[in-house]
């Protein structure tokens, strides 16, 4: 044991802080965004070791090539109905986001959220899972209900807080909840839902049952402690999980390095655990649906959880209350060298011969038309009401669902509040 | 009927629980092959399968994280955390998550989940053995709490807890698994066989949720406490000859006001007991509940006789622990005036 | 002087310390370049470099372990939880860790740690962008929680804090940010701009933790508030031309009972209001200790106007949020008799 | 999207729960052990990237070989005498906890907790450290103490909760601290300390110091959201700091398959941050010792954290609370394949001559009666009080330390306790 009080000969240490490589004023850099060919990843078979899938975490699966030819071992060879159902539902994504996000600028609510560029790694994956696994979203995947069918005007009602939210005006806007589409109710709590995901997934096998559940978090997010129990748990288990990880590089202001995106890749978490592990270009519809599908037989096979890494880009702010050009150069999104999963699905469509210019015309009319329906019906039902007391909503609802049994206490603070809301109205 | 200690009834309260309704599960920490810590879970792996009865990693947060995913499938587990003092790691899924459950979903989905978890001073178990942190759940709408103090009641109110349709934390005063305790720590430990709360029927019962127990009647003063307190209290007033009326609360919340305010309104003074350190303890939300409910009843200020606002201490425990003299001292300053 | 804005004066509090103090570091998400979601810790990185001013990955638990870690070292790090709702995850390393640190170490290690949340409502934050958790923090012996309600406050108490020998807890009410919040949510909001608290020295200063202020003085009846609710509470009793002795608590633990025990005995009526949900909230705690101390002066029950039991719901806030209608019964219910 | 309520072409799931491959009754198996030969495993520059330590991650880092030569490029050639103080520090640590465990039967004390067969994970770490690194112990690194001569007394004192208990009787017994021997405050709660360490790490980074931090968790203890949030701060900023996963296989009743250990290493838990790993026979003292410092040099140069799993078997319970012969075969510690640290180091001075049945009586009579010294000196002090109020300690400082200064209501609960004392002692 050395003792040197005075430490002579030790250097001195200095803390390393990450920075993304381009700031506002800077040109963005996206140079060291390694981007394997498409189709070059090999496709392990679906009762491969965790170990033999630990090559695929440090790549990327990529289908669509930059002519929009699907290529190699991960094509899923779609028909192409298929993908135009893809398609038309990324759309929708895009068009109702924008239409939610001015309702916002407008006032008619408090908050939104856009998915913009990852409409992919939403819907894409709703499209390869069965109708009945459950998917525990955070609050960019709305693409799972898009491509479930749930009503948009019914989102709209939950973004608005009105008379007909199904959710009461309880929850912020984006936080959806349907049971009834597998949709588990987005937490404001970043990551929560990952070991709920995985308990739910563990109560399927307990039953015997053949639902599987998949599970989403944010690059930020894998921080969290939840993060690790959830791997953790899932691993020990063999639990029928799909732990995505949505790696948009961006958490709010911070970029992923800060969450430790510079030292490997989120999808190598999965070696740490010894599961399975993938790592797949966000962007492109084809890879996040083959590689959903491959994870979730198997799943279904009892093999397991697999970690997928879904690597895209946030195109825009984080939220309405978010500006990122005073964090990173404007142009960023835009720059995003894996392209936009619209416009590459869309090319792919083209290339087939299975789309036109006609065609996107008379989608891209008939989707602005229903979501533009579905606001109006929605808007029927009221926007949020900020500075009144005149709530869309019955009030004193506010007080059910917080037991199944209403104790006297609540019972009481109810009957106060009817009480002060008519004195207010005096 | 059998006699049973606090343990054996919390066991019986699985089995029974397990043998009816096989979405019942039972998981945590040393719970699956060995049978828990305190050996609450004992045989349940062997009779059930490791299927309903598993060890858990040491994850709090991951054991009450996997729990909700459970309770969402429609299971309804039983979750241990180890001891009370380790639930924290586990606070945020509790609160963020269990609780708001029904609410955020508007009544979509429900969590049939109960968490026990070993609870309580009195076995030399320092800082991280002995807490009492009961009242950090109470402020959480949401959430029940429920703290037996006997055999026949921890049985009975364990299944209603399992089968309540919410989240419910059942917190288990370990220093009187074995036997009660009356404080008296220089007294020989007496067993549970000698209570007539021992005695145990071997099938199902319950004892209701949010219904408190006036476990002696008495006109002096009302004297609420719950878990190993109850205990306390009966030896003191006995040892001081006071006619006070004993409410065991049982469960935390939803309070059962009623019970409270007809026996204070009959007494006139109140003195509220538990071991959780007295600043920000439940005593203070049932001190102010019933001033603001009995105020013109009250012949006095309501005393709180609590554990101290320092970490539960080692070996100072019986300087530390609320026992006969805190207690008899604060009755006695309620019937002063 | 100069006039500032809360956000603005606890910005200038951390530049102040960071420039007398070398081992004064801030800390938390999207806490560096960016200076925070509300811009509290705005220039700060650029002034004193990103080994001082740091972001942090999505890690409450991390980032207070860590700073936990920083201050055993003897540094005092200013932690930001991004709201206050996000403090959970970080509950375990504050309950059973700092707040523990010095007491069980007997006195080897203390942690000079701040950790700083925007708190409460009032912004259609809805659920997780709401709460009012410090009575969860005032329950736990080792934790001094503090939360200002005007500039002044803010900056002196914040340096109060860092330059303060234990882990202080310090909420910031988000919805007097930008200015003063009346509780009338239909009329127009008023800037810091007009309010004497908003004429803040650049240098440093010190508000001192444990000291409550009586921002009004009068006979009828004391109310303690802290947080927005002083403002609200201000325009309820000018609204109802009611002469209530105001006390703005400041910090919530250590209680500054001297004060209120003076007030009390004066007015003879109190009450006490906090957004926070009621059952389990630190009104309890104040109303237990105001009958326990002030008894034989009080006239009539001591009320409490706060949050209801219910999680925070985003659209029907102005019925939820304790608002002058809620307050001014309260104060009239206390004047009743 | 399939869509098929009844699922019939759904298999059915099924819930992995770990198991150990030997219960009571059952013959002991080691089997699945996996030993590569000592020496065999390659020692990477100081300066190699973590990619180039991974594939240590599978292996294990082993000097000594079964004839007690030290062989390979980890041989950290010690000179003898620095040999002979490791051994001596281990030889002490298994004598105190000897003593110590009989001391808890006799009622002398609450609780006890051996670190039998792991004495080396300690001691020899300890010797490879400067005096002034902070070590973040759990309960069975006491052996850091022995190896900075910290009075055994006092840690005596402390197990007896007695008038010289430095800790004033407010910690259970083992939960030792002492910030002058850089042994920083043991928690009841698991994994607190990890990133604890990794903050002290930083700080001691950003304060330009050259001390680095060294930590310890259990196996069963890397489940903890703490150890995620650790590794991956420590790795995001580079932190100085050692963190040691003591992988003794059992946390209490559970074998490390419960933590995760069946699906690959604790040391692989590496690859999946990102940083440097190791994986160390930790009954090997020279691996030990050779690891930590290769991983303290890293760390002094300002490369970051280095993981490092010190594979050993946790050869007796738990603790006093705990039988293991009710989860695991009663000889199970005895056959532990990696033999034990002491006698595996005095192999090894027998070997280089260093060492000799003299010499050994010697030492164990001397150390014995130290310990027997020690424990005199600490009994004059009182053991621990359990069924009076005749504390040894001067009881009215329960209520310091709480704050720095005492606030009125601690004062107040003071007095009140002090005014109890005396109407119980009437
Ligand atoms: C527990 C918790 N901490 C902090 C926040 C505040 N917050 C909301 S979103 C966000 C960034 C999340 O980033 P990431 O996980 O990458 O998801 P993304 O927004 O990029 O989809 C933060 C810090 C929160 N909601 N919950
Ligand atoms: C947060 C927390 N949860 C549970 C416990 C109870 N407990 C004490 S030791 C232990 C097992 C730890 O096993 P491991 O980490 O492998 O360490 P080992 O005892 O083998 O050295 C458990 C579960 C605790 N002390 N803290
Ligand atoms: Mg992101
Ligand atoms: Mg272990």
């Amino acid at each position: 044991m050395t003792s040197d009080i005075e430490r002579p000969n030790r250097p001195a240490l200095s803390l390393h802080v990450p920075e993304p490589n381009a700031r506002p004023g800077d040109e963005i850099d996206f140079s060291h965004i390694v981007i394997p060919a498409a189709g070059s990843v090999r496709k392990p078979d679906v009762s491969a070791s965790p170990a033999e899938t630990h090559e695929l975490v440090y790549s990327l699966v990529r289908v669509l090539d930059d002519d929009g030819n699907a290529v190699g071992m991960w094509d899923p060879r779609l028909d192409p109905d298929q993908l135009r159902r893809i398609y038309r539902d990324m759309v929708v994504v895009r068009i109702f986001d924008d239409r939610m996000y001015r309702a916002q600028r407008q006032g008619k609510t408090s908050f939104y959220m856009k998915s913009t560029g990852e409409e992919a790694v939403a819907v894409a994956a709703a499209h390869a899972l069965d109708r009945e696994d459950m998917t525990f979203p955070t609050y960019r995947q709305q693409g799972i209900l898009v491509a479930r069918g749930y009503p948009l005007r019914d989102m709209m009602c939950q973004v608005y807080s009105n008379r007909a939210d199904p959710l009461k005006g309880r929850q912020l806007p984006i936080m959806y909840s349907s049971r009834d589409y597998g949709f588990f109710t987005i937490s404001g709590n970043l990551a929560t839902q990952y070991p709920q995901a995985v308990g739910w997934a563990m109560a399927s096998a307990i039953r015997g049952d053949s639902r599987i559940a998949s599970a989403y978090i944010g690059d930020g997010s894998t921080a969290e402690g939840d993060f690790h129990a959830a791997v953790t748990f899932a691993g020990v288990y063999r639990a029928p999980v799909i732990l995505n990880i949505v790696n948009n590089q961006w958490a709010i202001s911070s970029f992923s390095g800060i969450a430790g995106g510079d030292l490997t890749t989120f999808a190598a978490r999965a070696v740490g655990y010894g599961i399975a592990g993938l790592r797949v270009d966000g962007n492109d519809p084809l890879a996040v649906f083959a590689a959903t599908r491959w994870a979730a037989d198997r799943a279904r096979l009892n093999l397991g959880p697999t970690l997928i890494e879904m690597f895209t880009y946030r195109v825009e702010g984080h939220s309405t209350s978010d500006d990122p050009s005073a964090y990173r150069p404007k142009n960023a999104g835009a720059a995003w060298p894996l392209g936009d999963p619209i416009a590459r699905l869309k090319q792919h469509l083209v290339v087939l011969g299975e789309w036109d210019d006609a065609r996107e015309a008379d989608l891209l009319e008939t989707v602005e038309a229903e979501v533009r329906a579905a606001q109006r019906e929605a808007e029927k039902q009221g926007t949020l009401v900020t500075s009144s007391i005149e709530f869309p909503q019955d009030v004193t609802t506010m007080f059910e669902d917080v037991f199944e049994q209403m104790p006297w206490h609540l019972r009481e603070q109810q009957a106060q509040m009817v009480a002060e809301l008519e004195a207010k109205r005096k | 009927m059998t006699v049973m200690n606090m343990i054996q009834a919390i066991n019986s309260a699985h089995d029974v629980m397990m043998a009816r309704d096989d979405t019942v599960i039972a998981m945590g920490e040393d719970v699956g092959f060995f049978g828990g810590v305190f050996r609450a879970t004992e045989h349940l792996q062997k009779k059930y399968g490791s299927n309903r009865c598993f060890d858990t990693p040491i994850s709090e947060n991951g054991i009450i994280g996997t729990a909700i995913g459970m309770a969402a499938y429609g299971l309804k587990p039983v979750a241990e955390i180890q001891f009370a003092d380790y639930i924290y790691p586990a606070f945020d899924q509790l609160v963020s998550e269990a609780a708001r459950m029904r609410y955020r979903t508007a009544g979509e989905w429900n969590l049939s989940l109960t968490v026990r978890s070993p609870y309580g001073g009195g076995i030399f178990g320092g800082q991280t053995h002995s807490q009492s942190p009961e009242s950090l759940f109470a402020h959480v709408a949401g959430l029940k709490t429920v703290i037996p103090s006997n055999p026949y009641d921890a049985k009975g109110l364990l299944i209603a807890a399992i089968e309540d349709p919410d989240p419910v934390l059942f917190f288990e005063p370990k220093r009187i698994y074995n036997g009660p305790f009356d404080g008296f720590f220089d007294r020989p430990v007496t067993p549970w066989a000698k209570h007539p709360k021992a005695e145990v029927p071997e099938g199902h019962y319950t004892v209701p949720l949010g219904k408190a127990a006036v476990v002696r009647e008495g006109e002096a003063v009302t004297v609420i406490a719950y878990g190993t307190m109850v205990h306390v209290v009966l030896a003191t007033i006995e040892a001081e000859g006071i006619d006070a009326e004993v409410i065991d609360l049982r469960t935390i919340l939803p309070i059962d006001m009623d019970t409270i305010e007809e026996s204070v309104k009959k007494t006139g003074r109140c003195v509220v007991v538990h071991e959780a350190t007295r600043t920000g303890g439940f005593g203070g939300e049932l001190s102010a509940l019933v001033q603001e409910r009995c105020f013109y009843h009250l012949e006095a200020p309501v005393e709180r006789a609590t554990g101290f606002d320092t970490p539960y201490p080692h070996s100072l425990e019986w300087a530390y622990f609320p026992g006969p003299i805190r207690i008899g001292t604060a009755i006695k300053k309620a019937l002063e005036v």
